[in-house]
């Protein structure tokens, strides 16, 4: 009855799980560090990530368990995919935390953030690798609930509505999704994912419709996460009133774990076959255009980019449209590229913000002629939304765009491929918008600091991440496996 | 039809009409009441099907913190005490409420019952002990992750009970704060 | 296993049919509370080896105390920012 | 020789790209740089095309593998034609570019732009797969949206951008259409390489569908009637130079397309598509002519005729007989002449006149200008598909092999279809005599002929792009063998395979 | 040097190189125009260029004339090589070169050789000399690729070139809107003619799966008994073409129009090239034209309408240069009846010696009538009257050239056309009804052309200077007074100085012109002088060919009768029109006629509104469709608006209420929930 522990497989989780109440007991010694907090998180996180990448190289056995019952079934199991996503998970949370990191908060709170942080990274860490309903809630939970806290304590009035829309979207839908795990443990008899309980209950009549309601559940549970329509309302609220870093972590972070955990269901249903999934692809479908289309006439860029990352999810769940292991890796690729070009969009923001003053940066108007005055900000930027867009020369987005069509054509799903590629135009006219913005005649606040040096730093790194992965996609494609 | 059937049955009609009163009542203080009552009931329900633990935990934790927390919450948001009408939403959006519970009610009450009929089952009865050694050997990693879990939101909660908002002054000193 | 529907019916409901954020929460405890009971019920007539059903109530009810802590937190934060916890008034635009 | 393979495509891209980031970012770049930089980067490609023409060097190389995407550059005999004249209207562009920079932004972004819609076409012709045909395929998108949007016809902002925004939109719906319909192929052949998709062809029932939305996709490229509204638009408002890559490069583009995605590996869909499609070219030629007939500008009406023309591409290849093909590629390769020698020369005329109005009374061209002239007869003449110039052979012969379709197309259908082409042609010699009359002979009322004004004539640059175009045109016009020859052995090889 | 290393067989003739004779008849003049463009920059350095290569492009004919007398001729030379398109199909585009065709070439080489020499001197002060040398050099090149192509699509390139030369040349004084006019109306007419062309020639061509014409013919005259209809619908479409070409009716009326060139220009469009072309083409497919009667039934009417309907025009001109054109359209119409009338195994024969008659004597009135018209600067009957009378010098040539037209024996004109009307009068004793047709309208047909050339003459030999003056009271009086015929007589066709320009109406006036004009000057240069007798004297014992062994026509039994018998009704009807003439002003004996039939006659009894009527639909279609585009075109605009709309729309969903939030998850858990049921 005893479990088997790895502890190199368990230690992306632990690190930053364990930071975080590090961190809280040195603040507790010493008070008033302020920003070391986030140098901490962010060394913290990468220490995680480097954890990972043992599992990541191609030699490492696929998929490594842990945490295994005499029975044989494991409660922790890792593939390639997993490891795409808690690398994502690990290395964009760090991002965030740097991106914080010159932001003047009182010290109390920033070692708040900071621990928040690290337990939302840990969560979202973990919940790749959960095989059994118990973690899988508890690193869910784990993953949301302080990112809700995070966005309230911003200290503004739009910051706590935003959190109040999260905080009760989140609740209720936490609620539908353990009725879904409940359900799903009605259908199976068991708390586990993986082994023959899911193939038996697919089977018998009854269990099976128990088993469809479970999913749908759970998906619709997790679709609040994804911020998939109609589960989207919260994202602009919460994008605009949070500071921009959280802003960032919502976007990146919360979503891949979110898709982490859809994944683990995921992999679990495909015995059920296509037709229990044209939930998702509706969904998609609905949240590709709603996003657009609501997209094409926001003026705030923060509110942009929450409906950027609506459109994005309806794209990342689009190839789990389709029943096969393509559709996994094509989801995960393209959230790992969809994830990196949203950093760097918000780290042009976050970096614009915090020099020329938050009000110069939300409107969408204040980016006339960036190209003039900051042209590194404004390459960059504009790397960031091709990619989004996914037209050259930022090859990367591209990809990423057949990687996400691929299944769904492979499928002949005609009329959901011909709505993604309505969406692609639509996307295109949206991020254009953007992209106008940057030429033209420029129109700057009138004090302008210099970038901060980490900041400016960060800059460069997102841009040479783009250009790289632009001439060599293979390069961040592999992590997820091939 | 035996007696534990009876007294499931008894249990959970107290808990559903309970929480039919807790939701509609225009009664802030006494919904939260209800809402006790409606709890209490489950517990009876799962000391019925042989689950004590649970039931205690239920007792405790719920009864005896979570709605604490909510008449603490209600008495700092000074909710008005007696009936009150200006909680309630506008009839429309009642009404649309009323039609999606009632459908999610029927659709899971159609699903489960057509699963498990009504009719009686053998019930296992489980000890406590076996419980305990199961959480601590099998299901240790996520009971560690849940400790964690409460404490971050312990903290959350801290933090944010304490944010200064809606303070002018604070407004200046965090002038250019977390942008 | 009526109950169980009914609860996360009259738990949705509540959510939906609310103004005060508090009795939302009411909504959302009572939908938690239908989520335990079906765990448990399930455990007890399966044979379940690992009392998942049980433990997993455990963790559900567990995480909700969690929530109700932190939505607590927001919900005073809310009522200091506005001087109300009212569902239904639109948030600030910045 | 590999080398070649690369330098072809990147010499220009590299180069774009360098101007284009490092304009602003780095220090502003001079006219003058920015134009030998350009002249280099385009030489250079087109002397790597020529070579890559002469000893056909392969190179296929693993890139993505994830999505299944190879680094594959070939060339056969239908992509060499098609490879050169890019490549050459390459250096034309460029070097009218320097006669004519319009303003709108800095010159180094202007040449920037234009060396990466060569690249990109360049890449598109190059590359035998799939999934890197369609990443070639986007790369022209943005640089041309700036072109147009940017460095368009200065007079009408809001129209300029509506202009650029149609085509982009218009081509990324068109080119994710086609992606759609590549990766569905390329699911079923296990292979994105060209020649694979050909060879492992999908079962019949689904063909139809896969190459009906490859058509759609692709004819919004071409453009096919009814997609083709963002032509005419963007190349009113595109600078000549923006025009002339627009009309000799992109188009064919869509074209090279079809031929590759459509014609080899899904034979049976286009066996049931080639009367409807057959039938919307017509039309498009048709329309095209009856426009041209009364519009008033000029260089719209150009962009008409353009549309026109490729309704004779596009029956050709529906005619599914390997003349109707080999007219296709040839008319294919003589619009992407005339277009180019016809947008150089109206793209001339108009930025001396301010406005491309045709209503205006004008003194004859023939008198003030004769090298412009010279050039305008030909091109229209050429337009007009008059015998000894480029677009001949190229019309008669779709008409032929419209009139005998392949086997299995109905003939009947295929008769009308053909009659209707011809129609088309006598449209083509009233709207082309139009603008000869109101131009060239000049609307002037009696009066003595004007004497010669060798100031305002073309010189320079513009005079040596316009006559080589022009001379272009009359050598494709008298000896039609060299083209066929060079595309008649991948025809027949694509015709047997597709015939399968 | 040739002879020296033996490519030449000095028996034969035969020419052992690349480029044999038949190349040089097409490239010579080709090559007018681009050296011309490349090389030249004054109008000397191209009158240069233009003279010798002209000469030269008389020679090669003749050298290949003589070559094929001799037999060393090659019969098919390969000129660009065979098109590859395909194994199923051949396109050979080489040339052939049998009698006929080379009889012709040699005309079409005469006669535009002397056109070049003319035009230098007619249009010796014009800018614009330049280019008209080289229209004349392209235009020769492509008559004489369709003169002796061997393949249908080179065919199809000759015949369309020319109608693109005689765009250029009538066009030539394109600064006059009724020159402009002109051109576009000749191309279009044309063109509109040429549009069954390329159906009927893939007809023919794809049966055959060649476009060679000998495989065309062998294959079809196989075939003919199976697919009689398809030959019947592909030669259809040629005659159709053909009419356009030879302006028969209806597409007649682009031809007189086309009098708005230079009259070189005129003389080599009506004379050799473009109205002929028609000819050549159905003569090398005659073989085919005589195995369907249908075809031959159309031509025949086609032609005899044009025929008699154009000899009535060409008699109530009131230009000279109307008037000779209308003759070309009657003569044209002869030539083609010549083709229509014979049946197996008789070949082109006749059509193609009537061709080369009509080439020399209509080359010869034009060129004389270009002539007047510069001396007494304009081609009306006011102007031209009693022209010879004042210069004697052109009187004889302008004389053999009028009987030639005629057909008086022993002038050219007569044995052609007379053959023809003996070959009619045989089929249609034989009961051919084609031949009847012709047989009626020839007869017409002769005595018109009798008719008209007899009126002619006499206009220009009229001798009446002294009553000029009163004429011209009455001229311009007429703008005040309402004398409908001779003002828009005057307005119709304005009188043009001697570089066709437009002079207003108070312009020098008749009496002044004879005063001011200067003889001396305005006599073209010795080599178009002696051109001009080369073709009087051509008219004169052309007629010679006719025995001569390069046309097998039957010559030896003649229907004497017929040709008394037409001869004497041509005696009378001179004698008649004599004395029509008498006591008019002008010596016109179309005076007699009333004025209102006139003025429609000079504008082709109004064809033009016709052909206008014809037009206008399609232009209305064409506003029509773009009207249609308009919208098409907001409509794709309108989606961005459509999509904005639906964005506000959705908007006020979101307004940013935590609740809607809610109501939103919950309304999609249902919906998900149901459709997961539901699609399971």
């Amino acid at each position: 009855m005893k479990l088997t522990y790895d502890w190199w497989l368990l230690a992306p989780v632990l690190i930053p799980a364990v930071g975080s109440v590090l961190v809280l007991l040195l603040d507790a010694l010493a008070p008033r560090l302020g920003r070391v907090h986030w140098a901490i998180t962010a060394v913290l996180l990468l220490a995680g990530a480097a954890a990972v990448v043992p599992n990541a190289l191609p030699s490492a056995d696929n998929p490594r368990d842990t945490l295994c019952l005499p029975a044989g079934t494991c409660l922790y199991s890792l593939d390639h995919v997993g490891v795409g996503l808690q690398l994502t998970a690990l290395v964009s949370g760090a991002v965030i935390a740097l991106l914080a990191l010159p932001i003047r908060v009182p010290a109390e709170r920033a070692a708040v953030q900071a621990t928040l942080l690290l337990a939302a990274t840990a969560g979202a860490t973990g919940v790749v690798a959960a095989r059994d309903l118990g973690s899988w809630l508890v690193m869910l939970e784990l993953a949301t609930l302080p990112a809700v806290a995070l966005v309230a304590l911003r200290a503004r009035r739009s910051a706590v509505d935003g959190a109040l829309s999260r905080l009760t979207t989140s609740l209720v839908s936490f609620a539908i999704t353990a009725m879904g795990a409940a359900l799903w443990f009605a259908a199976t008899g068991s708390a586990l994912f993986t082994g023959d309980a899911v193939l038996n209950a697919a089977h018998d009549t009854d269990s099976r419709r128990i088993l469809v309601l479970a999913v749908v559940f759970i998906i619709a549970g997790l679709a609040f996460k994804m911020s998939l329509a109609p589960f989207h309302v919260w994202t602009p609220e919460a994008f605009g009133g949070a500071s921009v870093p959280i802003g960032g972590f919502l976007a990146v972070t919360s979503k891949a774990a979110a898709l982490a955990a859809l994944l683990v269901i995921f992999r679990g249903v495909t015995v059920l076959g296509t037709s229990a999934l044209a939930a998702i692809g509706v969904l998609s479908a609905v949240s590709m255009t709603l996003g657009n289309v609501m997209a094409l006439r926001e003026r705030n860029a923060l509110r942009f980019l929450a409906w950027s990352t609506v459109s994005q999810a309806g794209w990342v769940v689009l190839p789990l449209a389709t029943v096969s292991s393509r559709a996994v890796r094509s989801a995960a690729a393209y959230l790992v590229v969809y994830a990196v070009a949203t950093l760097v969009a918000f780290i042009v923001v976050t970096a614009l913000a915090h020099a020329d003053g938050r009000e110069h940066a939300t409107g969408l108007a204040s980016y006339k002629g960036l190209l003039r005055r900051r042209p590194v900000l404004a390459v960059t930027l504009a790397l960031a939304l091709l990619t989004l867009m996914g037209l050259p020369p930022a090859v990367i987005g591209l990809v990423a765009k057949v990687a996400a069509i691929g299944p769904v054509a492979g499928g002949r799903l005609w009329v959901l491929a011909v709505i993604a590629a309505i969406n692609a135009m639509l996307g295109v006219a949206v991020y254009l918008r953007w992209l106008r913005m940057l030429f033209g005649a420029t129109k700057g606040p009138d004090r302008a600091d210099r970038l901060h040096p980490v900041h400016h730093a960060l800059v460069i790194v997102g841009a040479a991440a783009l250009v790289v992965t632009s001439v060599a996609p293979h390069s961040l494609l592999q992590i997820v496996g091939r | 039809m035996t007696t534990y059937d009876v007294l499931f049955t008894i249990a959970g009609a107290i808990s559903v009409a309970s929480a039919l009163l807790a939701v509609s009542t225009k009664h802030l203080v006494h919904s939260a009441l209800w809402l006790i009552v409606s709890l209490a009931a489950l517990c009876g329900c799962y000391l019925v099907l042989g689950a004590e633990f649970v039931a205690l935990v239920q007792l405790l934790v719920y009864v005896g913190a979570v709605v604490v927390l909510v008449l603490f919450a209600l008495m700092l948001t000074r909710a008005p005490i007696g009936r009150s009408h200006e909680h309630d939403t506008s009839l429309v959006q009642r009404a649309a409420a009323l039609v999606v519970g009632a459908a999610t009610a029927a659709l899971l009450s159609a699903v489960l019952v057509s699963a498990y009929g009504n009719g009686a089952q053998h019930i296992n009865a489980g000890g406590t002990h076996v419980l305990a050694t199961r959480l601590f050997g099998n299901w240790v990693w996520p009971f560690e992750l849940l400790s964690a879990l409460l404490l971050v939101a312990l903290i959350a909660a801290l933090a944010l009970a304490r944010l200064p908002i809606g303070r002018r002054d604070a407004e200046e000193k965090l002038r250019g704060v977390s942008r | 296993m009526v109950v169980v529907g009914l609860l996360f019916g009259i738990g949705l409901y509540g959510v939906l049919a609310r103004r005060n954020s508090v009795l939302v929460l009411i909504g959302v405890e009572l939908m938690l509370a239908a989520a335990g009971l079906l765990f448990v019920t399930v455990g007890s007539l399966t044979s379940d080896t690992m009392r998942a059903g049980q433990i997993m109530t455990i963790f559900v009810i567990t995480i909700a105390a969690a929530e109700i802590a932190v939505a607590l937190g927001v919900i005073l934060a809310v009522f200091r920012a506005r001087g109300n916890i009212d569902m239904t008034q639109a948030g600030e635009r910045e | 020789m590999v080398v070649a393979l690369l330098v072809a495509p990147l010499a220009p891209i590299v180069a774009g790209l360098a101007l284009v980031t490092g304009d602003r970012s780095l220090r502003s770049v001079s006219r003058h740089t920015a134009y030998i930089v350009s002249l280099l980067a385009t030489l250079a490609s087109l002397a790597a095309s020529v070579l890559i023409a002469k000893d056909r060097p392969v190179l296929d190389r693993q890139w993505v593998p994830e999505i299944g995407m190879r680094l594959h550059l070939a060339v056969d005999g239908i992509s060499v034609p098609l490879l050169l004249m890019t490549a050459a209207i390459g250096v034309l562009v460029v070097l009218h570019a320097r006669h004519e920079q319009p303003d709108g932004g800095t010159p180094a972004t202007f040449f920037g732009c234009l060396l990466l819609v060569i690249g990109g076409g360049i890449a598109t012709f190059l590359v035998q797969d799939a999934i890197s045909f369609f990443l070639a395929f986007e790369v022209v998108l943005v640089p041309m949206w700036v072109l147009i949007g940017r460095f368009g016809d200065r007079r009408d902002a809001r129209e300029r951008a509506r202009a650029a925004y149609t085509f982009v939109l218009y081509t990324v719906l068109g080119s994710t259409l086609m992606l759609i319909g590549i990766l569905t192929m390329t699911f079923a052949a296990g292979t994105s390489d060209l020649a694979g998709i050909a060879a492992h062809p999908l079962p019949a029932g689904g063909q139809t569908v896969v190459a009906l939305i490859l058509l759609v996709g692709l004819g919004i490229k071409v453009p096919m009637w009814p997609l083709h509204s963002w032509l005419p638009r963007a190349h009113t408002v595109a600078p000549t130079a923006g025009s002339m890559l627009l009309a000799a490069v992109l188009l064919k583009m869509g074209t090279y397309g079809v031929v590759r995605l459509v014609l080899a590996p899904l034979p049976e869909g286009v066996h049931r598509l080639a009367p409807y499609v057959g039938a919307l070219a017509v039309i498009g030629i048709i329309w095209g002519g009856l426009v041209c007939l009364v519009e008033r500008s000029l260089k719209r009406l150009v962009a008409w005729s353009s549309v026109a023309h490729m309704g004779f591409v596009l029956l050709g290849m529906m005619s599914g007989t390997e003349i109707g093909l080999q007219a296709a590629l040839y008319a294919n390769i003589a619009h992407g002449v005339i277009s180019a020698l016809l947008f150089a020369v109206v793209g001339g005329l108009k930025h001396r006149w301010g406005d491309d109005d045709l209503d205006t009374v004008r003194r004859s061209l023939r008198d003030i200008s004769p090298r412009l002239s010279l050039t305008f007869v030909i091109g229209f003449a050429a337009a007009m598909g008059l015998p000894g110039l480029a677009g001949f052979w190229g019309e008669v012969l779709a008409i032929f092999g419209a009139w005998s379709p392949g086997a299995g197309l109905p003939s009947r259908w295929f008769h009308v279809l053909a009659a209707g082409a011809s129609v088309g042609a006598v449209l083509a010699a009233g709207y082309a005599l139009r603008v000869l009359w109101v131009v060239w002979h000049g609307s002037a009322q009696g009066g003595l002929p004007p004497k010669p004004e060798p100031e305002s004539d073309a010189r320079g640059n513009e005079w040596v792009v316009a006559a080589v175009l022009g001379a272009a045109a009359i050598a494709l016009g008298v000896i039609p063998t060299v083209l066929l020859h060079a595309t008649a052995d991948a025809v027949t090889h694509l015709m047997a395979v597709a015939g399968r | 040097m040739i002879l020296a290393d033996g490519r030449l067989d000095t028996t034969t003739l035969a020419l052992d190189l690349p480029v044999q004779p038949s190349h040089l008849v097409v490239l010579l003049p080709a090559a007018v125009p681009v050296l011309i463009i490349l090389l030249t920059r004054r109008s000397t350095q191209a009158f240069v260029v233009a003279s010798v290569l002209s000469f030269l492009g008389l020679l090669a004919p003749i050298a290949l004339l003589l070559q094929h007398i001799r037999g060393g001729a090659v019969a098919g030379p390969q000129t660009i090589g065979e098109l590859p398109v395909g194994p199923g199909f051949s396109i050979p585009l080489h040339l052939q070169v049998d009698r006929l065709s080379v009889l012709v070439a040699v005309a079409v080489g005469l006669v535009s050789w002397a056109v070049q020499i003319f035009t230098r001197w007619y249009l010796y002060s014009d800018p614009r000399y330049r280019q008209f040398a080289a229209g004349v050099g392209l235009f020769t090149a492509a008559m004489q690729l369709v003169v002796l192509s061997g393949d249908m699509l080179l065919t199809l390139v000759g015949w369309e070139l020319m109608g693109w030369c005689s765009y250029l040349l009538i066009g030539h004084e394109s600064e006059r809107p009724k020159a402009r006019r002109a051109a576009y109306k000749a191309f279009m007419v044309t063109r509109i003619a040429d549009t069954p062309l390329v159906i009927g020639l893939a007809i023919l061509s794809l049966g055959a799966h060649s476009t060679d014409l000998d495989a065309v013919v062998t294959h079809w005259t196989h075939a003919a008994a199976g697919h009689h209809t398809a030959l019947t619908a592909a030669l259809l479409c040629l005659i159709c073409a053909v009419a356009g070409k030879s302006a028969q009716v209806p597409f007649q009326d682009w031809l007189p129009d086309a009098m708005e060139g230079p009259t070189p220009a005129s003389a080599l469009i009506h004379a050799a090239t473009m109205v002929a072309a028609g000819t050549v083409v159905l003569g090398k497919l005659i073989t085919l034209l005589e195995l369907s009667d249908t075809a031959r039934v159309v031509l025949a009417i086609i032609a005899s309408i044009s025929m008699v309907g154009a000899g009535v025009l060409a008699f109530l001109q009131h230009d000279l240069k109307r008037l000779l054109a209308w003759s070309t359209v009657s003569q044209v119409a002869l030539m083609l009846l010549g083709l229509a009338v014979v049946t197996p195994p008789e070949g082109a024969d006749l059509g193609i010696a009537h061709l080369l008659s009509h080439a020399m004597f209509k080359a010869l009135l034009f060129l004389m009538i270009g002539w007047l018209s510069v001396l007494v600067s304009g081609t009306t009957v006011e102007r031209l009257s009693g022209a010879l009378s004042k210069h004697p010098a052109c009187r004889t040539t302008v004389g053999i050239g009028l009987l030639a037209l005629a057909g008086v024996p022993p002038f050219v004109g007569f044995f052609s056309k007379d053959l023809i009307i003996d070959a009619s009068a045989r089929g249609g004793i034989d009961g051919d009804p084609s031949a009847r047709i012709a047989f009626v309208a020839l007869m017409c047909v002769v005595l018109l052309t009798a008719a008209y050339s007899m009126r002619m003459w006499l206009i220009l030999i009229h001798r009446t200077g002294s009553q000029r003056v009163q004429v011209r009271e009455v001229v311009e009086d007429s703008y005040h007074v309402e004398d409908v015929g001779i003002v828009e007589m005057l307005v119709d066709l304005p009188q043009v100085d001697q570089h066709g320009r437009p002079l207003d109406h108070t312009g020098p006036l008749p009496v002044e012109v004879e005063e001011e004009e200067p003889v001396v000057d305005q006599q073209p240069g010795g080599g178009a002088r002696f051109g001009l007798q080369l073709l009087s004297v051509l008219s004169v014992v052309g007629g010679a060919l006719v025995v001569s062994p390069m046309l097998d026509v039957d010559w030896q039994h003649p229907n004497v009768w017929l040709i008394g018998a037409s001869l004497l009704l041509m005696g009378a009807v001179a004698l008649l029109v004599r004395m029509m003439s008498v006591g008019t002003v002008y010596g016109d004996a179309a005076a007699r006629i009333p004025v209102f039939v006139r003025a429609s006659a000079s504008r082709g009894f109004d064809a033009d509104r016709i052909y206008v009527a014809v037009v206008r639909p399609v232009i209305a279609l064409a506003h029509a469709v773009t009207r249609v585009e308009g919208l098409l075109d907001r409509g794709v605009q309108a989606l961005p608006v459509l999509s904005a709309r639906i964005a506000r729309r959705t908007d006020r969903l979101h307004d940013r209420r935590p609740t809607s939030g809610l109501v939103a998850v919950s309304v999609g858990l249902v919906v998900v929930g149901v459709m997961g049921v539901v699609l399971w």
